[in-house]
């Protein structure tokens, strides 16, 4: 099993490796990604129309392209076509800096993404720890936005976005935490590799902790993302749409395509995490890699990687269109006062069960008392 | 080749202008800023030399701790001025010369 | 500068000039020394913080270089994360950027180095001569480094986490003392002034 | 029977506990919590009795013993031995002494909660005599001098505070110190003893005192000049004549009678003062080792006649009985300086037993005899007479000791006393000094005396007519109580000859099929000192396992041919015998014609020896020598001219003298002060005003340039630790 | 200590940092191309009404940073204390399994539990003095 991306594809195509020969390798993998990500991101988009719209029993987009597919490249014509205007008093440097500081942000957690054994960029060992790190970019972005565009609703609209994202990022850091002690160690590899094909082996049926772990991370990387009940910061009636309320063309267009790509990215995630990555279950993807073909094996954790993402990414859509906007005071408290506690105790939780549990999962203690109790061998 | 030297010059240059900062600017926030890259550079010494010299370990967590201490001590500064910006309705740092004798 | 430090190191093993090593130490190490100089030129604040931002992802780039991988994210998240919002919103809750942010009046005992932007810049320059002067006066660098082995670079956080949880036990609980400290300090201070 | 701590110490620990318990708690309990003083006492007397049982009745031989020790505290340092260890030690004279103080004590308690009822410090009582029977129980059971010595106090102090019970009478009080200041001058000669001893031997154990003797280690030791052994010997003996009321030191005794009766029945007459006479026993061996045995004899005789004499006179009922236990006493002693070892013991256990019986009776009779004009209780004899028919059981009980204590056979005074009296017989006989003959003339005229008085009592009391109307007509008819005449009948009980003597005439002839041993005095015999020397102790706690005896001890020795010594013994035994016989019955008769048929009148008999008859009254002036001329003179002299000494020379020389040197000493320093010091003072001033002025303008207010300060000195100080 | 080596696990060198480079740089082109990009296409007049801050229409009133309530900078200051927190618990989470199946685990535990204990006490101080909700209304504080 190569260790990273481009030695994988050099022993499949038997070159010999050389430092540019990885770098390009490198290049490409990571050209694709991002390409693969907008897509996906324009695609969200017309998915979120499109089931909100199937949810109000309307039809949705479908004039551009088959069913509407190509409706997110119209969107983005169009916001090439937009005029770029810029307010009076505004700070030229930082209204630029802004909406480039998120895109970064998000583009760079894309190289940890685990989306399969080889394909993924980069198999950092401190795979996890380096995505919070960096998504915290995000909120840094959004504040910067709302105060360049000098305007009071926007700053107040940035302060909130800024000061949401980073107060919930605290539970989501502190449940990955929870996960990293589980799996003992940060690289999303030795994540999935501790969790096996099937849910019971996922961590998310590991123990109680860790369910509970999950909860609390979907729901604070939704209010990362400033999705559904926690859109206070861009919500159209009070703040106008908060901080992007100035900004107009691409850099706008950019805004969007980051929030939707960083909820993919925390969906992705939350999948290697909690529901196993690219583990396919009854082991297929080690049968299929011995066979002549290896890369079906990615292929075929390929589509175990995305399916669970896409499952979580439905959810966020469908929760955005049920739940209610929060108040600012109310996202506030229940992140202070009832996910950073529980997030806490969790991780305490977890700990206790490791040391008392030796680090087996509920089905492992059952099966083993069973055994006990029935052979006892 | 990258080499010890190179970082002790990087590290003096963020100590200077922290210090340029810290003794030229009048502003409490740019104090501040001053401050932070003070310690940064220091950070960045103990990392170089544990790369360099001691192929141990200790640099890296004694540079994790000067992280973290710089961090809660920034938080503290913060409010610290922002308190004294409600006092004095000036972050001017003459302003703050209560101790005069 | 860049060139005498390279020349300067002597027993280092011949490794490929452009390795992807150099590439990011001279690409952070340049972002880095470029948002210093800004931060030393610019007046308006919220700039200063960005230029803030900006070098400390700079250094984060150097811890990157010399292998500390946990390092460089731990600062990410903690500096980049945290301090520069934190600033951001000192800035913006302290009357914003009109403020007044350096010296007017002449320093009274001092030399006029800390004057006007332009004696900035000179004591700047002043300065780094002064220090390669010194350096290579008192041979700083290379009396210590005798031997540079070209150390393969390995993740630290697994070894980190060890030594941290063994050896540096206290300081580890000690420091848990210092954040909590510093979270009532600083709530008790910017709790709201009663009228 | 193991000999476990959980089976000695109860009866220790039985009066002590009650003790404690009333002592806190008592005045709220029911009753006062008499019924916890006699409770515990009974028990004590159970475990005794189990003892009693293990040790005479089942078949142990003679030198059986039991010495289980700890050590109460050990500072020895290096070669220099410092270690005092503190035990139990029974043996079968142990076994029999905690039967009869127990058995005593027990039916003590008893009469004393009929005589003390309706007492105002009714439950104090019981505080005290629970603690004292604890305390002599545990000097019985104790195995080194220094204990006994210890409840040797303890003992003194309880007796201090029963004589003076009624403290409001000023005499009770007198006397209560008047008895605590005699007995501790033979205190005082007692600790000297055991102090000579320790020095001597290094323990103070008797085991270890009976092998040191056996190895001869007292030899060549003198104390101050005087050979050790006879220092020691002496020193003891004092001890037995301060607590026994001995010759020179019975002061206390006829005073001591001030307390309540059932106190002076148990302390004063069967427990306390026997404590002295044990001690001799115990240390017999030492007695003889130090050759005083001559001097004790005379002592004990001296102190008998004398008694007897006094208590002639004596109006009061419990003086009487006062003067006959020291005389009784001072046959015991006289039985020991003979060498009549086993039969003193014998003595003093019949004589505890019938004395007590004695004043118990006596405290019924004053009991029931009031005296209305004083509201309290008659105990002048004149004022009694007559009182047989109305108090038919106390009569009976003081009748039949009466006949035990004047020696009248089948009794067991007669069994005892005889003995005394024909081995002292013996004793005269064998003696090179011929005048020694005097100890049994002096001996056998004493027991002539004793029955004289005894019966002089029992008839003046309970004969003839009533002499105080008044009187006799309000003592009420006596029904019997079990409170009251029980303990006494019981105690008459064990005045009969056979309990001791197995054989009704007392002489070993005819042997009753029941009892048919002469179990006591096979039993308890002179301590042979060689076979003590390999004696083992057992740690106090772990059980103790008797050792297997082959051999029952009762063989009783066939008329083998009797060497010459025993020809002798035996024929001054039965001489003895004999004329104690008729003696009894001779003083007898002279109480029955003086008291009854008043065919002698005794008005005309005290003018006869008018003199003497006056000594008598007197006492023989000891108390008048002792209070006048011993303490007036001697130590009042003494006292003040120490007080004198003090005053002047010490005063004046010693503590006031300091205070001119003092005075110099002040002067000089006070000089130094004022010239260096303060100089010193003012310079520091000048200097810190200086560096005052220059500092301040340091101080501009602006943190920048503190900041500068700052920086420029740790860059100046990098500098310069670098070059 | 052990040498660093011989617990990494196979990741040959720093290039795996390589393509986090990449992306950055790449985040960057991307954004600048496509601004520029459209900056040629789109039509660029700017006039005075355009460049106003909406205000759903009025003029917009006043500079735009006047005074804020500080509850912002309290949720800034507790991220940043438990950010740190998480940043220090990073490497002991992840040493804690292999402590663990060493034997340590309890050890482990305790440390965990101690240095997480201590800032929930932090927390707790702030929840109890009302820090942590968000609207201080100044009428509950004098009741």
């Amino acid at each position: 099993m190569t260790d990273n991306m481009p030695q994988f594809f050099q022993e499949l195509f038997h070159l010999e490796t050389s430092d540019c020969l990885t770098f390009l390798f490198y290049f490409i993998g990571a050209f694709i990604l991002v390409n693969i990500a907008s897509v996906i991101g324009g695609l969200a988009t017309y998915a979120e129309r499109k089931i909100s719209a199937d949810m109000q029993l309307r039809i949705g987009p479908n004039r551009v392209g088959p069913y509407g597919l190509l409706q997110f490249l119209a969107d983005g014509a169009k916001m090439l076509m937009k005029e770029n205007i810029m307010p009076l008093m505004a700070d030229r440097f930082l209204f630029n800096i802004a909406p480039m500081l998120c895109l970064v942000g998000i583009f760079a957690t894309l190289a940890v993404l685990p989306i399969s054994g080889n394909l993924t960029l980069a198999h950092l060992d401190v795979g996890v720890f380096y995505v919070v790190a960096i998504s915290s970019l995000v909120g840094l972005g959004i504040f910067l936005g709302g105060y360049a565009s000098n305007s009071k609703w926007s700053l107040l609209g940035g302060m909130r976005g800024a000061s949401q994202i980073i107060s919930y990022e605290i539970p989501v850091v502190i449940s990955i935490l929870s996960i990293v002690l589980l799996s003992g160690g940060t690289s999303f590899k030795t994540i999935v590799h501790h969790q096996g094909g099937l849910p019971h082996e996922w961590f998310v049926l590991h123990n109680p902790f860790t369910f509970i772990a999950f909860i609390v991370y979907f729901i604070g990387s939704l209010a990362e993302a400033n999705r559904a009940p926690f859109d206070l910061p861009e919500a159209e009636s009070e703040l106008v749409s908060g901080y992007h309320t100035e900004y107009t063309g691409m850099k706008f267009a950019f805004f969007a395509l980051a929030e939707y790509v960083e909820v993919f990215v925390l969906c992705g995630v939350g999948a290697t995490l909690f529901l196993g990555g690219f583990n396919v279950p009854f082991g297929l993807d080690t049968f299929l890699s011995k066979t002549p073909f290896p890369l079906l094996a990615e292929v075929v954790q390929l589509g175990a990687f995305f399916t669970k993402t896409f499952a979580l990414y439905y959810l966020v859509i469908v929760i955005r269109w049920t739940l209610p906007r929060l108040r600012v005071d109310q996202l506030m408290s229940l992140c202070w006062k009832y996910l950073t506690p529980i997030a806490l105790f969790n991780l305490i939780g977890t700990a206790i069960w490791m040391v008392y549990f030796h680090d087996q999962s509920i089905v492992e203690i059952i099966k083993a008392a069973g055994s006990h109790a029935g052979g006892g061998h | 080749m990258v080499s010890l030297s190179s970082f002790l010059f990087l590290s003096f240059v963020l100590f200077l202008t922290g210090l340029m900062l810290v003794l030229g600017r009048k502003s409490i926030i740019f104090v501040l800023i001053g401050l932070e890259l003070i310690l940064n550079a220091a950070a960045l010494n103990f990392v170089a030399y544990s790369r360099f010299v001691t192929e141990k370990l200790d640099g890296h967590l004694f540079a994790l701790f000067i992280i973290v201490i710089a961090a809660a001590e920034a938080a503290v500064a913060l409010a610290l001025a922002i308190r004294f910006y409600q006092l004095k309705e000036t972050t001017h740092l003459d302003e703050l010369s209560e101790l005069k004798h | 500068m860049l060139v005498v430090a390279i020349e300067k190191e002597r027993t280092f093993e011949k490794v490929a000039i452009v390795s992807f090593l150099t590439i990011l130490f001279i690409l952070s190490a340049l972002l880095m020394l470029v948002s210093c100089l800004a931060l030393l030129l610019t007046k308006n604040i919220m700039h200063a913080c960005t230029f803030l931002l900006a070098a400390l992802l700079g250094v984060a780039g150097l811890y990157l270089t010399l292998h500390a991988d946990t390092l460089a994210v731990t600062q990410v998240l903690v500096y980049v994360g945290g301090v520069v919002i934190l600033m951001l919103f000192a800035v913006v809750l302290t009357g914003g950027q009109d403020q007044e942010s350096i010296t007017k009046e002449k320093f009274p005992h001092l030399a006029p180095l800390f004057g006007s932007k332009s004696t900035f810049l000179k004591a700047f320059l002043v300065s780094m001569i002064f220090f390669v002067a010194a350096a290579s006066l008192l041979r700083l660098g290379e009396k210590e480094i005798v031997h540079v082995v070209a150390v393969n670079y390995a993740p630290t956080i697994q070894s980190l986490g060890q030594l941290l949880m063994t050896d540096y036990l206290f300081a580890f609980e000690l420091v848990s003392v210092l954040l909590l400290g510093a979270l009532i300090g600083a709530a008790l201070i910017a709790r709201p002034m009663k009228k | 029977m193991d000999y476990s701590f959980w089976n000695i110490a109860p009866i220790i620990l039985f009066p002590l506990g009650a003790f404690v318990i009333n002592a806190f708690v008592g005045c709220k309990l029911y009753r006062k919590g008499d019924f916890i003083s006699v409770g515990a006492i009974f028990a004590s007397f159970l475990y005794a009795l189990r003892i009693f049982k293990d040790v005479i009745v089942d078949q142990h031989s003679k030198d059986f013993y039991v010495h289980k020790v700890f050590t109460w505290f050990d500072l020895s340092v290096g070669d220099f031995p410092f270690k005092i260890d503190m035990g139990f030690y029974i043996d079968s004279m142990t076994a029999t002494m905690l039967l009869m103080v127990t058995g005593v004590a027990t039916l003590i308690h008893l009469f004393s909660t009929f005589y003390m009822a309706g007492d105002a410090k009714y439950g104090k009582f019981f505080v005290f005599l629970s603690l004292f029977t604890s305390a002599m129980l545990a000097l019985v059971l104790s195995d080194n001098l220094l204990s006994i010595f210890i409840f040797w106090e303890l003992m003194g102090f309880c007796s201090y505070s029963l004589i003076g019970f009624y403290v409001e009478k000023e005499a009770a009080g007198n006397a209560s110190i008047k008895a605590f200041m005699t007995t501790r001058v033979g205190d005082v000669l007692f600790l000297l003893g055991i102090l000579a001893i320790y020095n001597i031997v290094g323990s103070i154990s008797i085991v270890d005192i009976y092998s040191a003797l056996a190895m001869g280690s007292f030899e060549g030791q003198s104390v101050i000049g005087v050979s050790a052994l006879t220092f020691i010997a002496v020193c003891l003996f004092g001890g037995t004549i301060g607590k026994s009321a001995q010759f020179p030191l019975q002061v206390w005794l006829p005073d001591a009678m001030m307390g309540p009766t059932p106190c002076s029945a148990l302390i004063h007459a069967a427990t306390m003062v026997a404590a002295g006479v044990y001690l001799s026993l115990r240390m017999y061996p030492v007695m003889v080792a130090g050759g005083i045995t001559d001097f004790i004899a005379l002592i004990g005789v001296i102190t008998a006649f004398g008694a007897a004499t006094i208590a002639l006179i004596q109006t009061d009922i419990k003086a009487v009985l006062a003067f006959s236990t020291i005389s009784q006493l001072g046959y015991m002693v006289m039985g020991i300086g003979v060498g009549a070892y086993n039969p003193s013991f014998m003595h003093l256990i019949t004589h505890a037993v019938f004395k007590a019986c004695l004043f118990l009776a006596a405290g019924s009779v004053i009991h029931s005899l009031h005296d209305h004009h004083t509201h309290g209780h008659v105990q002048e004899m004149p004022r009694m007479g007559g009182l047989r028919k109305k108090m038919p059981y106390t009569f009976l009980a003081m009748l039949c000791c009466t006949l035990a204590i004047s020696g009248v056979p089948l009794f067991s005074g007669f069994v005892s006393k005889d003995r005394i009296l024909g081995d002292a017989l013996y004793f005269g006989m064998v003696h090179p000094h011929k005048w020694m003959m005097i100890v049994p003339v002096l001996g056998f005229i004493t027991a002539g005396l004793t029955a004289f008085y005894m019966f002089r009592m029992l008839f003046l009391t309970f004969f003839g007519a009533p002499r105080d109307e008044e009187v006799y007509n309000h003592c009420h008819k006596e029904h019997f109580s079990f409170t009251q005449n029980f303990p006494l009948l019981l105690l008459s009980l064990f005045t009969l000859g056979v309990v001791y003597s197995g054989s009704l005439t007392g002489l070993g002839k005819i042997n009753i099929p029941v009892v048919g041993k002469e179990w006591f005095s096979t039993l308890i015999t002179m301590p042979k000192v060689e076979d003590f020397t390999q004696r083992e102790k057992v740690k106090m706690m772990d059980s103790h396992l008797p050792e297997k005896f082959e051999t029952s001890h009762y063989h009783v020795h066939e008329a083998s041919e009797m060497t010459h010594e025993e020809h002798v013994l035996h024929k001054a035994h039965s001489i003895g015998a004999i004329t104690s016989i008729i003696i009894a019955f001779l003083g007898i008769f002279f109480a029955y014609l003086m008291y009854i048929s008043k065919g002698l009148n005794p008005a005309k008999w005290e003018s006869a020896f008018s003199c003497w008859n006056k000594a008598l009254k007197e006492r023989y002036y000891f108390d008048h020598f002792y209070e006048k001329i011993l303490i007036g003179k001697g130590l009042h002299g003494f006292n003040n001219a120490l007080a004198w000494f003090d005053l002047n020379v010490y005063d004046r020389y010693v503590i006031d003298g300091w205070e001119i040197i003092a005075k110099k000493i002040y002067l000089g320093l006070s000089w130094f002060d004022m010239k260096i010091v303060d100089a010193i003072v003012d310079l520091s001033g000048t200097i810190i005003r200086f560096f005052n002025v220059t500092l301040r303008t340091m101080q501009t207010g602006r943190i920048q340039f503190y900041f500068v300060v700052l920086f420029l000195a740790l860059s100046g100080y990098m500098l310069l630790t670098r070059i | 200590m052990e040498n660093p080596q011989v617990l990494a696990d196979s990741s040959q060198g720093l290039s795996v940092f390589m393509p986090i480079l990449i992306l950055m740089v790449l985040g960057v082109v991307i954004f600048w191309g496509a601004v520029l990009v459209a900056g040629l296409i789109r039509p660029s007049k700017p006039s005075k009404l355009k460049q106003t801050a909406y205000e759903c229409g009025e003029l917009p009133v006043g500079q735009a940073w006047s005074h804020f309530n500080i509850r912002f900078y309290v949720t800034g200051l507790i991220f940043i204390i438990f950010d740190v927190e998480s940043a220090l618990m990073f490497p002991a989470a992840s040493v804690f399994k292999k402590l663990n199946s060493i034997g340590l685990g309890g050890l482990a535990l305790i440390e965990i539990l101690l240095f997480v204990m201590i800032l929930v006490a932090g927390i707790a101080y702030c929840w109890s003095k009302g820090d942590l909700d968000w609207v201080k209304s100044l009428s509950s504080k004098e009741k």
